[in-house]
C-alpha cells in the first residue's frame, strides 16, 4: 500500500512538472472503480476502468455493436448448437510483454467460474471451455445458449503466467476483504496500461506501445487521468473550470449551461436503462398504507389509474429537460423484445383515473408510501417528488421516503415497500434478463428484484423456457406473450428511459456509450 | 514647594443616569516625606483622586475641571506618553488586592527587571541586580532566589510586599496606595504599613494612603483628609482630626467606629443626611409570633457544646484513599456558648472560624466530636431528624450582602421562604403579616416586601437577612463576619440592631470576625482561633487586657489601635 | 404594571433601545418569525399540498410568465412548480421549529444535566461531565447523522416522513446539550459557592428546591445567550444535515433542503431557487447571533464599557 | 503528576470503549451493506451467503466482541467497498484531510486571534464593527454553501483557483503525502483550507476578543499601566499571553472539530480525505469504515485533549505546582 501511494505521488509530480502532454485526458465521473481485479466485481465503474487495461473476447463498440475484440470470429457449431467456437486474434501482447494464446482465455473463463468471482452468475450455463489449439476455442454449454456472446462483453482476459507469477490465479475475495496483487495491479492487453493508482483519489492511464490494435482505432488520447467527483456540483464546477476535459454523469440542468460554454459540448443518447415503479399487488394488506384490510393496489383500477395519472410530458420537460425518453414499457428500445407498440405512453387523463379509483371504491382516497432512492438515478428525488404531486390529484396521499440506494434498495429485497422505484438496465440486451429479475415470483435464483410479490406458475414457467429455447423465432413469441401480461397486468408502472449525457471538452470527439463505458481508444481529439 | 498639589479637582462619570460627579472640587497638598491619608466610606471618591492623579481614570471618567502639580510641573494635561513616563518612575502606585496585582504567569524578575527598563537606560544584568536589592529592602528574604519565582508562589503579604517593590523600583517621589492591607490579616497589615512608613521616611516619599479604616489612619499618617460623597469634608493634622473633628460628617464617622480600648453600649446614632434603616420599631414581642415559637428550654446553662469538633477538606482526591490529601480545618476544638450570651470567634483569615459555623450549621458536615444543642445531638449527617430538630432554631447571617440574597426573589419571597418550607405559618395572610413586622423590625419599611434584593444597599441588605434568619423563629444566631462588607457607619447600625434584637428575643449569638475592636464591642467571651485550634477562650475585657497566648497577645498588639 | 416598567426600565431594555443593531436584528428576526408562523394566510400558495401544485410550472423565472402555463410567481418556482416565496414561508416555518425545537430539548438536558453535575459535585459531576466529553468526541455532524440512520431503523415505515422532523430535532438537540451543561455547570458553581444557597440550606430547603429555585433562576442569563446563538446554529445545522441528505424530506422542505434543491441549479441559471432561500437563511440566522451577540454583552456589564 | 497521566489515559481508554459501542451499535441500523456488495444480478442465495461470511447474522454482543478483538490488534476490519484494510484505507487518506486541517487551523487561529486581538483592543469603531459584523455572516451560512459560493466564484467565474482535489501532491516519508510542496496543491488548498477555517476562526476571534477583554480589566494590567509601561508590552506581553492560556484549550478542542467538520468540506471540494471517505462509506453501509472513522476521531479527540492539557500544564506556572518558600 505504501508503496502504491508513493508511486503515484511520484507520477504525480512527474505530472507536475511539465511532461503533461497536449494528449492528455483528465475523466472525472461520480464513482471509482472498485478494484482492479477483473473478475472481483460485476459493476459498471469497475468495468469502466477495466475496459481501458483490458480486453475481452468481444466487446460492444460505442455505439452497442458487438465487435471483435481479442477473438476475431465467433458462433455456435453447425453442427453443435451447445458448442460456441472462437478463433483469437494473434499476434497480441500484454503490457509486460507477454504473448496472448488460447491457454490464457482457458484460465481466465475458469478463473471467472470460481467461488468468489462475481461474474460467475453470467457464466453458469457452461459446461466446459477447451483450447483445440493456441488460437482457438471452444466452450460447450449445458443446453443451447442463444445469447452465450452476451455474457462474455465485460468478461476480460488475464495473462495466466503473470497471474501465476503473482500468486493471483484466485480471484480477490473482495467481500471478504482480501486485497491481492491483480486488485491493485494490472496486466492486459488493452489500448491503455496503468502507471499509477490511488483509489477513489487518481488513476493514471498511458497508451500501450504494443497494443494490437495499433492504425484500427484513433488511440488519439495518450494519457488518461481518472479523478472520482462525487458531488455534481463539484464534478460540473471542474468541467467548467477546465479542470476535467470528460465527464460522465453531467446532471440534467447543467446540461445547459455546459453546452452553452464555448469550449465545451454535451452528447447524449439513449442510455440502456428504464426508470420504473414498482407496486405491492400481492399482499392481502399494505404495511404503509391507512387501508386497513385491504390492498388498493391489488385493485388492477387503481394500478391503471395510476399509471394514468402519471404525467410522463411534465417528468421529461420539467424534472428532466427533455433529457428523457417517456417509457411505456419497462424494458430500454435496445433490448430484444421491444415494440413501439409495448413503449406506448398511456394517456394522462386524471379524470378517467379519478373514475377509475372510484370504481375501484377508493373515492375518498388513501394514503401510502413511496420509497425512492436519492443518489441513484437521474434526478430520482425529483422524479419521485413529481409523482407525489400527480398521485395527488387522484386521491392518494403519497408520503415520500427518499435516501440513499444503500437504504433504499435493501428495502426492496426485503419486501418491506409497497410502493417502490428501481431502474433497469440489460447488459444482454435481452427481455429474459428482465423477467428473470423482475417477473418471476422471487424465489431462490430468481426474480430476486421483483418486488411486487407477484407469482403466475404460468409466466414462470415461460420464462424458464427461454434459456434453453434455440428456436429464435419461437423464442421471440414467448417473450411477447410474457410482455403483454406483464402489461396487461400492470406489474410495473413505467417512466422513462434515461439518457446519457457526456460532457467534455471541444477537443474531445466521441459518440455515447449506451452502456456509459467510455471506450477511449475510439476517442479522437480535435 | 509641595511635593504634589491638587487645585479643584473636578473628575466626572457621564452615564445614561446622568454625569456623576465622583470628585468635586478636591484640593490637597502632600509634601515630601509626608504620609497623607484619604479616608472616607464606599463611593467618597477617595480612589478617583489617586486614580485621577495617575492620569489612569476608568473610561468614560475624565477631569474637566482642577489643576494637578507635580513638583511644580502641571501634569493633568500631559499627552499620553508624557503621562506614562511619570507613571511608574515618578509616581508609584499600590494597589489593595496583592493576589490580582501581579501578572500570573511572568516571574517576579521578569516584571520587576521589565519596569525598571522601561524607565531607566540600563542593561538587564544592572536591572536584575536593582531588583534583588528592591527585594531586599522590601523585606523579602532570600531575594536572589525568590526573584526567579512566580506570584502564586509568595503568600499574601510577601506579594504585597513585591507589589510596593514594583511601585518603588525607579525611585519615584510620590506613592500612591490604595487600600494597600484592606486584603491582609491584622499581623500582616501592621508589617506592611510600617514598610511604607519606614520609606517614608528613608526615601523622603511623599504618600497618599487611601483607605476607609480609621485605625490605619490613625497609626500611620501624618495628615488626613476626609472625603464624603465625592467632596473633601475636613482636613488636618491626623490627631486634630481624631480627637477634634470639626464637622458633623467626620464627628459621626469617627463615632461609629468601634473603639479597640473599651466596650460601649451602643454605638451613638450617625448623624449623616440618611439613615441606611430606620431605629428599631418597638414591637411587644412577648405576645408576636415571633415571641411564641416551640417551647424551648432556653434554662440550660450552655446552649451548645461543643467537644472535640474536627473537619478536614480533601484537598486532592483519589480513588484510592491512601492517596487522598487532606488539610484539617478544624483540629478538634472545645466550647461552649451559654444561652443568653454572645459567643466571639475571632481569628485570621483560614483559621478555621467560618468553618465552625458552617459545621454547627450543618452545611458542612462534620468529621468527628460531638456538638450538642439545647438537648439535640447535631453530629452526623445533617438529615438525621433529632439534629434536624435542633437545627431549626439556629440561624445564620453571611458575610457578603451581595451574594447572600437570590437576586431573582422578591423581598417578600426571600423573608417568607422560611417560614413556608418550616410550615411555621397557618395561612398566607398571616405570613403576609409577619414578613411586614419582620421588615419593620429590622427597619426597614414594609415597601421593602415588593422589591428585589438590587434596589437596597449593602446595610439595608443585612437587615433582610436578618430578617430571613428571624423567619424561623431561631434561638441561636450565628453571625460570620456580618459587618466586614459594609462601611464603618452602616456597621454601627448593623450592630446596634443586632444588639437590640438579642436582648428583645433573648437570643444567643455566635459572633465571627477578624476584627478585634468589633469583637470587643458586641462579645461576652472570646475565643481566639488559629489555623484550625482553638488557642485561647476567655471573657472580652480578660482577653484584650491580659492576653495568654502568645498568638492573642500578637494579635491584639498589632491591631491598629484607634482610640479617641 | 409594575414589573412591565420594571422591564421597561432594566438596563437590558436600556442597553437595547441604545443599539441600533440590536433593534434593527430583532426586528428582522421578529419579522421572519411572524412571516413564517402566518404562513398559511400570507403565502399566496400552499406548497406543502401536493395535489395543488403543476409540475409544468417549474423553472418559471421570478415575475415572468411560465413558458408553458404563463403563469407568473413574484420569486419564481423551483424544480417542482413550487411557489418560492411561499415555499420559502412553509420552510421557515419547519426552520424555525426545528431550531426552536431542538434547542428547548438541549436546554431541557444541558441544564438539568449541568444543574445536577454542579449541585452535587464528585461523582455524579465527574460522571455527567465524562458522558458530555464523550458527547464532545462525536462532532455534533456526525451525532445528527448517525441519530438520524439510528431513528430510521427503528421507526415504522409509515411514519418516517413525520418522524423526520422529530429526528433531526432529537438529533440537533443532542449535539447541542454539552456546551449548556457546561456553561451552567460553570455558573452554578459560582452561585453554588454564594451564601443565599448556605442560607437556602438553613431554612431547610432540599436539594431539589435548591436547585430549581435558587440556582436555576440565576443561571439563566448564561443560558439566554447560548439559546440565542444555539438556534442560530440549529438552524444553520438543519440546513447541513438536509445537504447531506438527512434533513426534512424534499416533500415538505425546510429551508436548508430548499438550499440543498438550489445547489442543484447554481450553475444552470435558475440561480433564484438557491439564492432566495440562501438570503432567507442568512436573515435569520444573522439577525439571531447579532441579537445573540447583543445579549451576551448586555448580559455581561463587566464588559461594556 | 504521572498519576495524573495515568488517570487521564485511564479515562481516554473507558472514552474510547464507549466510542466505539455507541458507534457500532449505531451502524447496526443504517442501512444493510450486501446489496451494494453484489452486483443486480445476485440471488437470495448469494445474500444469505455474504451474510454469514461477514459475520452479520452473529449477535449484536458478538459482532461487537469481535470488533473490539480486532480493533486492539489495529484491525478495523476490512471495508465492504473497496475490499481492503479499513485502517490502512484511512491512513491512506489521512494526510489530505490532516494537511487540510492544519492548514485551516492554522489560518483559523493567526487571523482569529490577530482580530480578536484587534477588536478587543480597539472595542468601539467602525473597523471594529465591520469586523464583528461581517464575521457573523460567515457562520450565519451552511459551510456547504459557502463552499459552492466560493467555487461558483473563484473557479468557474473567475477561474483562479481549482474548484475540487488536492492538485499535485509530493511524497514525504513512507506514508505522508503533501500538496504543500507543489503550485497546484497550494492553489487547490486555498478554497478548501477559507471554507473550513472561517466558522472556527470566527469562534476563536470571539473568544480571544472576550477573553482579552476580560484579561485588560484585570488588576495586574492596571498595575502594569500604573508602573508607566508602554501600551504595546501591556497589550502584547501581559495581556496576549494570558488571554491565550485559556484560548489554548478552546483552540485545541476546535482542531478535533475541523477534523470533523470537513466530512462537508472534503465532500463540496471533493477533497481525498477521511470525511470524504466517511461520507462514501455512508452512503455504501461500509461499516468497518465508519468504525474506523469514528475511533479514528475519538482518539484524536482523546490525544488532542490530553497535549491540551499538557500544553496547559507547560503553559501556566500556576498550575506547575510547587508552592515555594514561605
Amino acid at each position: 500500500m505504501i508503496r502504491k501511494v508513493t508511486i503515484a505521488a511520484q507520477a504525480a509530480l512527474l505530472a507536475s512538472t511539465g511532461l503533461v502532454s497536449a494528449e492528455t485526458l483528465n475523466w472525472a465521473r461520480a464513482g471509482d472503480s472498485l478494484t482492479l481485479d477483473p473478475h472481483a466485481q460485476n459493476e459498471g465503474p469497475t468495468h469502466a476502468l477495466a475496459h481501458q487495461i483490458y480486453e475481452p473476447l468481444l466487446i460492444r463498440d460505442m455505439t452497442g455493436q458487438m465487435v471483435p475484440a481479442l477473438a476475431t470470429e465467433w458462433g455456435p457449431n453447425a453442427d453443435d448448437p451447445n458448442v460456441w467456437t472462437f478463433k483469437l486474434r494473434e499476434g497480441v501482447t500484454y503490457h509486460d510483454g507477454a504473448a496472448f494464446d488460447s491457454e490464457d482465455v482457458l484460465f481466465s473463463l475458469e478463473r471467472a467460474q470460481s467461488e468468489d468471482s462475481d461474474m460467475k452468475e453470467l457464466l453458469n450455463s457452461i459446461k466446459e471451455v477447451r483450447a483445440p489449439d493456441a488460437s482457438t476455442i471452444e466452450i460447450e454449454t449445458d443446453g443451447p445458449n442463444p445469447i452465450l456472446a452476451n455474457n462474455l462483453t465485460n468478461l476480460f482476459i488475464m495473462d495466466k503466467g503473470w497471474a501465476e507469477a503473482n500468486d493471483v490465479v484466485k480471484v480477490q475475495d473482495f467481500e471478504g476483504g482480501e486485497e491481492t496483487f491483480a486488485s491493485r495491479n494490472a496486466n492486459g492487453t488493452g489500448p491503455y496500461k496503468l502507471t499509477s493508482r490511488a483509489p477513489d483519489s487518481l488513476t493514471e492511464l498511458e497508451a500501450f506501445d504494443g497494443y494490437w490494435g495499433k492504425g484500427e482505432f484513433p488511440l488519439e488520447i495518450t494519457k488518461i487521468k481518472y479523478t472520482p467527483i462525487k458531488n455534481a456540483a463539484t464534478r460540473v464546477a471542474a468541467l467548467l473550470s477546465g479542470e476535467v476535459d470528460f465527464i460522465q454523469d453531467v446532471p440534467v440542468q447543467d446540461l445547459g449551461r455546459v453546452d452553452a460554454d464555448e469550449n465545451l459540448k454535451v452528447i447524449k443518447a439513449p442510455q440502456n436503462r428504464v426508470i420504473f415503479f414498482g407496486l405491492n399487488l400481492g399482499d392481502d394488506d399494505l404495511t404503509t398504507d391507512d387501508v386497513e384490510g385491504a390492498n388498493p393496489f391489488a385493485d388492477k383500477r387503481v394500478r391503471q389509474a395510476m399509471n394514468m395519472a402519471i404525467n410522463r410530458e411534465a417528468i421529461m420537460k420539467v424534472v428532466m429537460r427533455d433529457q428523457s425518453i417517456p417509457a411505456g414499457v419497462a424494458m430500454p428500445p435496445f433490448v430484444n423484445g421491444w415494440t413501439e407498440a409495448l413503449d406506448t405512453i398511456p394517456s394522462n387523463d386524471i379524470e378517467a383515473a379519478k373514475a377509475l379509483v372510484a370504481e375501484a371504491g377508493y373515492g375518498d382516497g388513501f394514503t401510502v408510501t413511496l420509497h425512492c432512492p436519492n443518489d441513484r438515478y437521474i434526478n430520482d428525488e425529483a422524479i419521485c417528488q413529481a409523482a407525489v404531486g400527480m398521485m395527488a390529484q387522484i386521491g392518494i396521499t403519497v408520503n415520500l421516503d427518499a435516501k440513499p440506494k444503500a437504504q433504499h434498495f435493501p428495502q426492496i429485497n426485503n419486501l418491506e415497500t409497497d410502493f417502490y422505484m428501481l431502474g433497469w438496465g440489460v447488459p444482454t440486451y435481452d427481455s429474459e434478463y428482465i423477467f428473470n429479475f423482475l417477473v418471476h415470483t422471487k424465489t431462490e435464483n430468481r426474480g430476486s428484484w421483483n418486488g411486487t410479490r407477484y407469482s403466475n406458475p404460468d409466466i414462470d414457467a415461460k420464462i424458464v423456457s427461454l434459456a434453453s429455447e434455440t428456436d429464435l423465432a419461437k423464442r421471440d413469441a414467448t417473450i411477447a406473450e410474457i410482455w403483454a401480461a406483464v402489461q396487461d397486468e400492470i406489474l410495473y408502472l413505467p417512466i422513462h428511459h434515461q439518457v446519457l449525457n457526456w460532457g467534455m471538452s471541444n477537443k474531445v470527439e466521441t459518440v455515447v456509450d449506451p452502456e456509459d463505458v467510455p471506450k477511449f481508444k475510439y476517442f479522437t481529439l480535435n | 514647594m509641595e511635593l504634589l498639589e491638587i487645585n479643584n479637582m473636578v473628575v466626572e462619570f457621564p452615564s445614561r443616569h446622568g454625569v456623576f460627579t465622583a470628585v468635586d472640587d478636591v484640593s490637597l497638598t502632600v509634601a515630601e516625606g509626608e504620609i497623607v491619608g484619604l479616608v472616607g466610606e464606599s463611593g467618597a471618591g477617595k480612589s478617583t483622586v489617586g486614580n485621577a492623579v495617575m492620569g489612569l481614570l476608568q473610561s468614560p471618567g475624565h477631569m474637566p475641571s482642577g489643576e494637578i502639580w507635580l513638583h511644580g510641573e502641571r501634569i493633568d494635561q500631559l499627552s499620553p506618553s508624557d503621562m506614562r513616563s511619570i507613571r511608574g518612575k515618578r509616581i508609584g502606585m499600590i494597589f489593595q488586592d496583592p493576589m490580582t496585582s501581579l501578572n500570573p504567569i511572568e516571574t517576579i524578575e521578569y516584571q520587576l527587571v521589565e519596569t525598571i527598563q522601561t524607565h531607566l537606560d540600563v542593561g538587564t544584568s544592572e536591572a536584575r541586580r536593582r531588583a534583588v536589592d528592591l527585594l531586599d529592602q522590601v523585606g523579602i528574604p532570600d531575594p536572589a532566589n525568590r526573584i526567579k519565582q512566580y506570584p502564586h508562589q509568595f503568600s499574601g503579604g510577601m506579594r504585597q510586599r513585591v507589589v510596593i517593590a514594583l511601585a518603588l523600583c525607579v525611585e519615584p517621589e510620590l506613592i500612591i496606595a490604595d487600600e494597600p492591607t484592606t486584603a491582609l490579616d491584622v499581623t500582616i497589615q501592621a508589617q506592611i504599613l510600617e514598610l511604607i512608613k519606614d520609606l517614608c521616611k528613608s526615601r523622603k516619599l511623599g504618600v497618599i494612603l487611601v483607605t476607609h479604616d480609621m485605625g490605619v489612619i490613625a497609626e500611620t499618617t501624618d495628615r488626613v483628609a476626609v472625603m464624603y460623597r465625592g467632596r473633601l469634608i475636613e482636613m488636618g493634622e491626623t490627631d486634630q482630626v481624631i480627637n477634634a473633628p470639626q464637622q458633623p460628617y467626620t464627628r459621626s464617622l469617627i463615632a461609629a467606629v468601634p473603639p479597640s480600648n473599651k466596650k460601649i453600649n451602643r454605638f451613638p446614632k450617625v448623624a449623616i443626611e440618611e439613615s441606611d434603616g430606620n431605629a428599631l420599631q418597638n414591637f411587644d414581642l412577648k405576645g408576636h409570633w415571633l415571641g411564641r415559637g416551640d417551647a424551648f428550654d432556653t434554662t440550660v446553662e450552655n446552649l451548645l457544646e461543643v467537644r472535640d469538633l474536627q473537619k478536614r477538606f480533601i484537598v486532592k482526591s483519589s480513588i484510592l484513599p491512601r492517596n487522598r490529601v487532606y488539610m484539617d480545618a478544624i483540629k478538634g476544638i472545645d466550647f461552649d456558648v451559654r444561652s443568653g450570651e454572645t459567643f466571639g470567634l475571632v481569628g485570621e483569615s483560614g483559621s478555621g472560624k467560618s468553618t465552625v459555623a458552617r459545621v454547627i450549621t450543618g452545611i458542612y458536615p462534620d468529621d468527628g466530636g460531638s456538638m450538642r444543642f439545647a438537648g439535640h445531638d447535631l453530629t452526623g449527617a445533617s438529615g438525621k431528624d433529632d439534629a434536624r430538630a435542633g437545627r431549626q432554631n439556629i440561624q445564620m447571617i453571611f458575610q457578603d450582602p451581595y451574594s447572600s440574597l437570590n437576586g431573582r426573589m422578591k423581598i417578600s419571597s426571600i423573608v417568607a421562604e422560611p417560614m413556608i418550607v418550616n410550615k411555621l405559618t397557618d395561612t398566607a395572610e398571616e405570613r403576609h403579616q409577619i414578613v411586614t413586622d419582620l421588615l419593620e423590625l429590622v427597619g426597614l419599611g414594609k415597601d421593602a416586601a415588593k422589591k428585589y434584593p438590587h434596589e437596597f444597599s449593602g446595610g439595608q441588605r443585612q437587615r433582610i437577612s436578618i430578617a430571613r434568619a428571624l423567619a424561623t423563629r431561631p434561638r441561636f444566631l450565628i453571625c460570620d463576619e456580618p459587618t466586614s462588607a459594609l462601611d464603618v457607619s452602616i456597621q454601627a447600625q448593623i450592630l446596634n440592631l443586632l444588639k437590640d434584637l438579642q436582648e428583645q428575643l433573648r437570643l444567643t449569638l455566635l459572633f465571627i470576625s477578624h476584627d478585634l475592636p468589633v469583637i470587643r464591642q458586641m462579645c461576652d467571651r472570646v475565643g481566639v482561633m488559629r489555623h484550625g485550634d482553638l488557642v485561647e477562650v476567655a471573657d472580652t475585657e480578660a482577653l484584650f487586657e491580659y492576653p495568654q497566648h502568645s498568638y492573642t497577645q500578637t494579635l491584639i498588639g498589632q491591631m491598629p489601635k484607634f482610640a479617641k | 404594571m409594575d414589573s412591565v416598567k420594571r422591564a421597561f426600565d432594566s438596563d437590558l431594555a436600556w442597553s437595547f433601545r441604545h443599539s441600533p443593531v440590536a433593534i434593527l436584528s430583532a426586528t428582522v428576526a421578529l419579522l421572519l418569525i411572524l412571516a413564517a408562523v402566518c404562513a398559511p394566510l400570507i403565502a399566496p400558495y400552499n406548497p406543502f399540498d401536493p395535489a395543488s401544485l403543476n409540475l409544468m410550472n417549474g423553472f418559471s423565472r421570478p415575475m415572468e410568465p411560465n413558458a408553458f402555463t404563463g403563469d407568473s410567481f413574484l420569486l419564481g418556482t423551483d424544480d417542482q412548480g413550487r411557489d418560492v416565496l411561499s415555499t420559502i414561508l412553509y420552510g421557515m416555518r419547519i426552520s424555525l421549529f426545528v431550531g426552536f425545537a431542538a434547542v428547548v430539548f438541549a436546554m431541557i438536558i444541558g441544564v438539568v444535566a449541568g444543574l445536577v453535575a454542579a449541585y452535587a459535585g464528585g461523582r455524579v459531576d465527574a460522571i455527567i461531565m465524562r458522558i458530555a466529553d464523550v458527547q464532545l468526541t462525536f462532532p455534533s455532524i456526525l451525532v445528527a447523522m448517525l441519530i438520524f440512520g439510528i431513528a430510521k431503523g427503528f421507526t415504522p415505515v409509515h411514519l418516517r416522513d413525520q418522524m423526520a422532523i422529530w429526528v433531526l430535532i432529537i438529533s440537533i438537540g443532542l449535539s447541542d446539550w454539552v456546551q449548556f451543561a457546561r456553561v451552567v455547570r460553570g455558573a452554578a458553581l459560582v452561585e453554588k459557592s454564594k451564601e443565599y444557597v448556605e442560607a437556602a440550606i438553613l431554612i431547610g430547603r432540599g436539594p431539589i428546591a435548591i436547585i430549581f429555585r435558587h440556582i436555576l433562576p440565576n443561571v439563566l442569563s448564561p443560558v439566554l445567550v447560548i439559546a440565542t446563538i444555539s438556534l442560530a446554529l440549529a438552524i444553520i445545522a438543519e440546513a447541513t444535515l438536509s445537504f447531506l441528505g438527512v434533513g426534512a424530506p424534499p416533500t415538505r422542505p425546510s429551508l436548508g433542503t430548499l438550499i440543498r434543491i438550489g445547489q442543484g441549479y447554481l450553475f444552470s441559471g435558475e440561480w433564484w431557487i438557491l439564492l432566495f432561500p440562501s438570503l432567507t437563511l442568512l436573515l435569520l440566522a444573522l439577525s439571531v447571533n447579532l441579537l445573540g451577540d447583543w445579549l451576551r454583552d448586555a448580559l455581561n456589564p463587566k464588559l461594556g464599557d | 503528576m504521572i498519576s495524573y497521566i495515568v488517570k487521564r489515559a485511564l479515562q481516554s481508554v473507558l472514552v474510547l470503549l464507549a466510542v466505539g459501542f455507541v458507534a457500532f451499535g449505531m451502524f447496526r441500523f443504517i442501512g444493510d451493506p450486501i446489496d451494494n456488495m453484489l452486483g443486480q444480478e445476485r440471488t437470495d442465495a448469494d445474500i444469505e451467503r455474504l451474510r454469514e461470511i461477514l459475520g452479520l447474522n452473529d449477535p449484536f454482543l458478538v459482532q461487537y466482541w469481535n470488533f473490539l478483538k480486532g480493533a486492539l490488534q489495529g484491525d478495523m476490519g476490512v471495508s465492504f467497498r473497496q475490499g481492503r484494510p479499513a485502517l490502512d484505507i484511512i491512513l491512506d487518506r489521512l494526510p489530505a484531510t490532516l494537511e487540510l486541517a492544519m492548514v485551516s487551523a492554522t489560518f483559523a487561529m493567526v487571523v482569529g486571534i490577530f482580530l480578536g486581538i484587534y477588536t478587543a483592543i480597539n472595542r468601539k469603531g467602525p473597523i471594529t464593527n465591520f469586523i464583528l459584523t461581517t464575521s457573523l455572516i460567515g457562520v450565519s451560512l451552511p459551510t456547504f454553501l459557502i463552499g459552492i459560493l466560493l467555487i461558483y466564484l473563484f473557479a468557474v467565474e473567475l477561474k483562479w483557483l481549482p474548484s475540487f482535489g488536492r492538485g499535485d501532491v509530493v511524497p514525504v516519508g513512507d506514508w505522508w503525502t503533501t500538496g504543500l510542496l507543489t503550485a497546484s496543491g497550494l492553489k487547490s488548498l486555498i478554497l478548501p483550507a477559507i471554507t473550513l477555517g472561517l466558522y472556527q476562526m470566527t469562534l476563536i476571534m470571539r473568544l480571544v476578543r472576550s477573553e482579552m477583554s476580560e484579561v485588560l480589566r484585570q488588576d495586574y494590567i492596571r498595575f502594569a499601566r500604573a508602573r508607566g509601561l508602554k501600551e504595546r508590552a501591556i497589550n502584547f506581553r501581559h495581556a496576549v499571553k494570558n488571554t491565550l492560556i485559556p484560548v489554548i484549550t478552546v483552540a485545541g478542542l476546535q482542531i478535533g472539530s475541523i477534523i470533523a467538520f470537513s466530512i462537508i468540506t472534503e465532500t463540496v471540494f471533493q477533497w481525498p480525505g477521511v470525511g470524504l471517505l466517511f461520507i462514501d462509506s455512508v452512503q455504501f453501509v461500509d461499516i468497518p469504515v465508519m468504525a474506523s472513522y469514528l475511533m479514528m476521531i475519538s482518539v484524536m479527540f482523546v490525544g488532542i485533549n490530553f497535549i491540551v492539557d499538557m500544553a496547559y500544564l507547560a503553559i501556566d506556572p500556576r498550575l506547575r505546582g510547587g508552592k515555594g518558600g514561605n
